[in-house]
């Protein structure tokens, strides 16, 4: 964006939210269902003004009820509508994991081609507001395993803006997970901000001697490492890979090229994480440009614990990523 | 309570003009005979996977299905042959894809659980129980949106009960007022269980009553009253009364699937029904009514077996769908709206 | 319908005896102190993440647990410090939980949504609406398969109705007759969505009776009413015959959670439930009955004001669990049988 | 088992059952509940028979509902029980998934250690029976990144006979998942078979070359790889995985530390699968060890299609495997 683009300064919050009204505004066929997403103006305030813009068609409250609404959304986005369907967070939406990944992933496929699934839901990942074991989890990684799903990571006011209409115009499901911590981020964001490509990672910062790769939740934490490696003389690049299916593997082991190292960072549990996914597909494609072995900084393989030091504790955090980048770069300091 | 029996029913049997009579019987031998001629195919190994044949139903599909219009919408289970061929899918299509060929109605990528023909709005073949009705509830939702008089018809069995998916689908569809018909065919067993060691309460309309929507029970082994109830049904339905369900209580004569020794019912019990045999005792009746003589009926089954012989035909000389487009349709191609 | 109402309960209200009837005003003071200290602490940023209180529905828990003895089970929701109170759990313990500490009742590892406590058998505190019935057929079932008269309580909120574990759960209870004591708490909001927008059908009792299962609705802000519909629930369900159904209507006079603007319902809807407050309604018929004086108040509340005090001290006082065994716990220490 | 031993001859399906009916027998605490579990005999008929010896207190037939016997399964064996849940198949295990992420793999966690959970869960995974779509995942690798579970996976007649009794022995939750296609296979297996340790993998071919990681369904197909690849000079260890969780990382990386090459041999979609998690462990546990860059041979990213001839193309095979390693090693034939 440019010096002199006008911009206006909001939340993450506001920004996702300006991002459906525009939708609702451009699109009779979108529409947006999921639980309190009217009247009570969205668990996490995001709907909030919907209702009274939109009525009650268009801004639906469903019932408790995850794994029909959310095929309500498949079969409507076969019926040619456009709907935006809200999990409150990741961790209900296990109980639509069968319409998931039996339908909405699989109905194009098995129907030859015949049935695509327009759809979009939208839900609140992650960590970090000691909200203990059934309501921290950050399973997008997860999710990314499913062939003829996408996953997007939006990690910054842009990304929240435009992720979505992108996403609305992609003609199969599109799951977007927006980490529950970044709600309440404030920035500035080009006054017309519009749709953004969800093909490419991006790097958030250049550096020459590791790249460190992550999304969502962890960019801000990661960049915060990354200035105070700068201070020690470590020169550490940022990969956001906004979208986790299909990866973008290009970028990747581009800056790796570049670096020679690489730490992924990624609040999922280790074992089995999409940082593993990563790690291979480096090992695969820029193994002969490592001067280090990869290393993963990851949420500790646990339920999350409540109390807040350990929650800490449990997830990736700044001073960790130092730490294993030092340990893997030495110390310049 | 279930919503009382409707007289219309009784009255309709007699009303049946002699060519939709007939036609009705063509579509349950067009049914028996396609799924004669696949078991023996499966016998033969030209068929694989899983196969569920829905013989001894067949009044259910060839009924329920006078009731929709072009533009209605169908979501089935895995056994659904039957439905697929009354709506309209050409048998060859049908035959193609359980031979796995890329002419098949689904490319061949289907199979006999999974047929999907977007001419005539025929949503899935879903294997998984009770996995069909939200995504029927949604179809509906976006006719209603859409202000569309249509219907969505879902199929699925008694089992289907049993998951939490029928009903949040059941409450949702009701609460919303959506278009859907809900057509439970209830053959008293899912796999080996007995509806009986399934559900608490057996009145399957009862279950719909606790959604406040109407329901009730059909003899699903006549092919009149499968027609008449889904007719009355739909009217309600399309006029935008909101959902209906109907309990059709029908019988399968066959294995589950193809390997099922049956030990969960006995061979007495499997005769009783046989007793009650759509086509035959439609036939009967028909006879009997005058409407109906045996000329006919050699022609209308020389016809069939006719269309059922060029299915094979058809099958036989498709083609396989090169590897090389394996992942294919994994995604939209990009050239898709 | 629901089973019809019973004389029992209109009939035990006179009858409850004076010391009785003051431990049940003690235990839902307890309660409500207890919580209005919690939202205190909450502000003083003392407990952390969401805390839903309960105030408003004391009566239920206080009522219902009556009818529980001790080697009964119990599992409840997010919302269930008053449940875990009067089942016993030590109001220290809670609150060092509430405060992340590991001299909580579950170490400090569950906090507020997640109470659990082996000597009570108090099995949580489950965050996933509806995420607790199928824990509490399985308990039953353990005891009906062991032979033990014990019964499992499993508290809920209406907004559970909809979702499909609640049906798949009542079914099985039903139909393998398992010891369970659903007590739904119809609050009639989950969250900012009222019943009448998210069931089609709202009286709750019907979902039961499409199980064939005993149901009936009980007046929340009535403990006396509650602790009747309960005994005589529980009396049933643990002689054997099968689980039951008990609507409780209640009213959460506080905000879903922490945050939450209630725009979803007016004020004076609020102000009009709070007249048939649990506590001030039950303390005015007993001191119109004779059973209590202004003194006596006096002293529970001061019992009660103490308590929380020593208990708010004990998790001042509490410890952090070393981070050095934050993953201890993911199994079972090898040590265990 | 020495030469001596006794041994009988029988199926994988034989070898489960004498398992379940041995726990049954030993353990008043044990019964087994699921769908077509009794009168049917068991979808796989693995079941057949049990009934009649144990009676329908013990022999649970339960309605289709995934989510609440699973759950029941959990509150049973916190009551006192030793439940062996069967799920028909993998696919329908997603419906039950709340229950095993939120309270089966989190209770004992969240609990602070008072309620474990000692339940069972056996369900049939993998394709390669043209069931298409929905009837042949292998989510098995997927099941291993959930903290709190055990995931078994019964290569072999003496694993099918010996995990179950280990894992009703286990205070928390395994889930021990078995390839659809081997219920079939034939062999030896000795007549006193019993309990097995579930802790580590196992080498099933030694070799020096490369050590070719795979377990469950793939284990037949990667000794056909290895013994091909013997015959071309190639030298190739198989080492079978048995647990996925926890993953046995000492033997994998002490193979690799031995061979220098490896590749995952894995029935799961490639990205987020298992195989990933190997080779990111691999590259953290033994970078310097290695002379090729760790490769993969997995699913395609689709869902599995019903035409033999794609689901053939779509799974891992036997000449891929030979492929993938000649590449890697060079032609030594
Ligand atoms: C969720 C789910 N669980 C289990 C199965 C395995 N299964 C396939 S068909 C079937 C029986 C279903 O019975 P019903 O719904 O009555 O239909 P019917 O086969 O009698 O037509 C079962 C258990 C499945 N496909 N999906
Ligand atoms: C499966 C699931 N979906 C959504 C939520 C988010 N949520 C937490 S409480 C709640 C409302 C539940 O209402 P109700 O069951 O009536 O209980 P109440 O809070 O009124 O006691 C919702 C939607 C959840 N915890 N679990
Ligand atoms: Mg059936
Ligand atoms: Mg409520």
């Amino acid at each position: 964006m440019s010096a002199q683009a006008k911009t206006v300064r909001m939340t993450y919050r506001e920004a996702m939210r300006q991002a459906m009204r525009d939708a609702l505004r451009r699109d009779p066929r979108v529409f947006l269902m999921g639980e309190d997403v009217g009247r009570y103006g969205g668990c996490f305030a995001v709907s909030k003004g919907l209702l009274e813009e939109f009525g009650p068609a268009r801004i639906r409250d469903t019932p408790l009820s995850e794994s029909a609404f959310v095929g309500a959304g498949i079969g409507a986005a076969m019926g040619g509508m456009r709907p935006i369907v809200e999990i409150m967070t990741v961790n209900f939406s296990l109980l639509a994991l069968d319409q998931i990944v039996n339908n909405a992933a699989a109905i194009l496929f098995m129907s030859g081609g015949q049935f695509n699934v327009p759809l979009v839901i939208r839900m609140t990942t992650g960590a970090g507001r000691q909200l203990a074991a059934q309501h921290s989890h950050s399973l997008e990684g997860w999710y990314a395993h499913i062939p003829g799903i996408k996953v997007l990571a939006p990690a910054t006011l842009e990304d929240a803006r435009g992720m979505l209409w992108t996403a609305l115009e992609d003609p199969d499901p599109v799951l977007i997970f927006e980490h529950g911590s970044l709600y309440n981020m404030e920035g500035e964001l080009a006054a017309d901000a519009g749709a953004v490509d969800i093909d490419k990672a991006v790097l958030r910062r250049s550096g020459s001697d590791v790249s460190l790769i992550t999304y969502g939740g962890t960019l801000g934490k990661t960049l915060a490492a990354a200035e105070e490696l700068a201070g020690a003389g470590i020169s550490a690049e940022v990969v956001d890979l906004r979208t986790l299916r299909p990866l973008d593997t290009a970028t990747i082991l581009d800056s790796v090229t570049r670096t020679h190292r690489a730490v992924i960072v990624d609040e999922g549990w280790r074992s089995g994480s999409i940082a593993a996914e990563i790690s291979a597909r480096i090992m695969e494609g820029a193994f002969y440009e490592l001067d280090a072995p990869v290393a993963r900084v990851c949420t500790a393989e646990a339920p999350m614990p409540y109390a807040k030091h350990l929650e800490d504790a449990a997830l990736p955090q700044a001073p960790a990523i130092v730490e294993c980048v030092r340990a893997m770069v030495g110390n310049r300091g | 309570m279930a919503a009382p029996r409707s007289r219309a029913d009784d009255e309709l049997r007699p009303r049946l003009k002699r060519e939709h009579a007939l036609e009705l019987l063509r579509q349950m031998l067009r049914i028996r005979r396609l799924e004669e001629k696949c078991a023996e195919l499966y016998s033969a190994a030209k068929i694989r996977g899983f196969l569920h044949l829905y013989i001894g139903e067949e009044a259910v599909a060839a009924g329920a299905m006078q009731a929709l219009e072009a533009d209605d919408a169908i979501v089935a289970t895995y056994r659904e042959h039957g439905h697929a061929l009354v709506r309209g899918i050409p048998a060859e299509k049908i035959m193609a894809e359980l031979y796995g060929k890329q002419e098949g109605c689904s490319r061949g990528r289907g199979g006999s659980m999974h047929l999907f023909d977007a001419a005539t709005r025929f949503y899935g073949g879903n294997a998984i129980v009770g996995g069909g009705l939200p995504v029927a509830i949604g179809l509906a939702l976006a006719d209603k949106l859409q202000r569309r008089a249509r219907v969505t018809a879902c199929f699925f069995g008694e089992g289907a009960v049993a998951e939490g998916e029928f009903h949040e689908s059941m409450n949702l569809a009701a609460l919303w007022k959506l278009p859907v018909l809900f057509c439970c065919e209830n053959n008293l067993y899912a796999m080996g269980t007995a509806l009986k060691r399934s559900e608490s309460e057996i009145d399957l309309c009862l279950k719909a009553t606790s959604y406040e929507m109407p329901a009730w029970p059909v003899d699903g082994m006549d092919v009149a009253m499968c027609e008449a109830a889904a007719r009355r049904a739909a009217l309600a339905v399309r006029s935008g009364e909101g959902p209906c369900f109907l309990e059709f209580r029908t019988y399968r004569f066959r294995a589950h699937s193809m390997y099922d020794p049956q030990l969960y019912r006995t061979k007495a019990e499997v005769e009783e029904w046989k007793k009650r045999d759509p086509i035959e005792t439609f036939e009967a009746r028909l006879k009997e009514q005058g409407l109906l003589n045996d000329a006919e009926v050699t022609a209308i089954e020389a016809a069939v077996a006719d269309e059922i012989a060029k299915a094979v035909e058809f099958a036989e000389a498709g083609t396989w769908e090169p590897v090389e487009s394996l992942t294919r349709f994994v995604y939209s191609d990009r050239t898709q709206p």
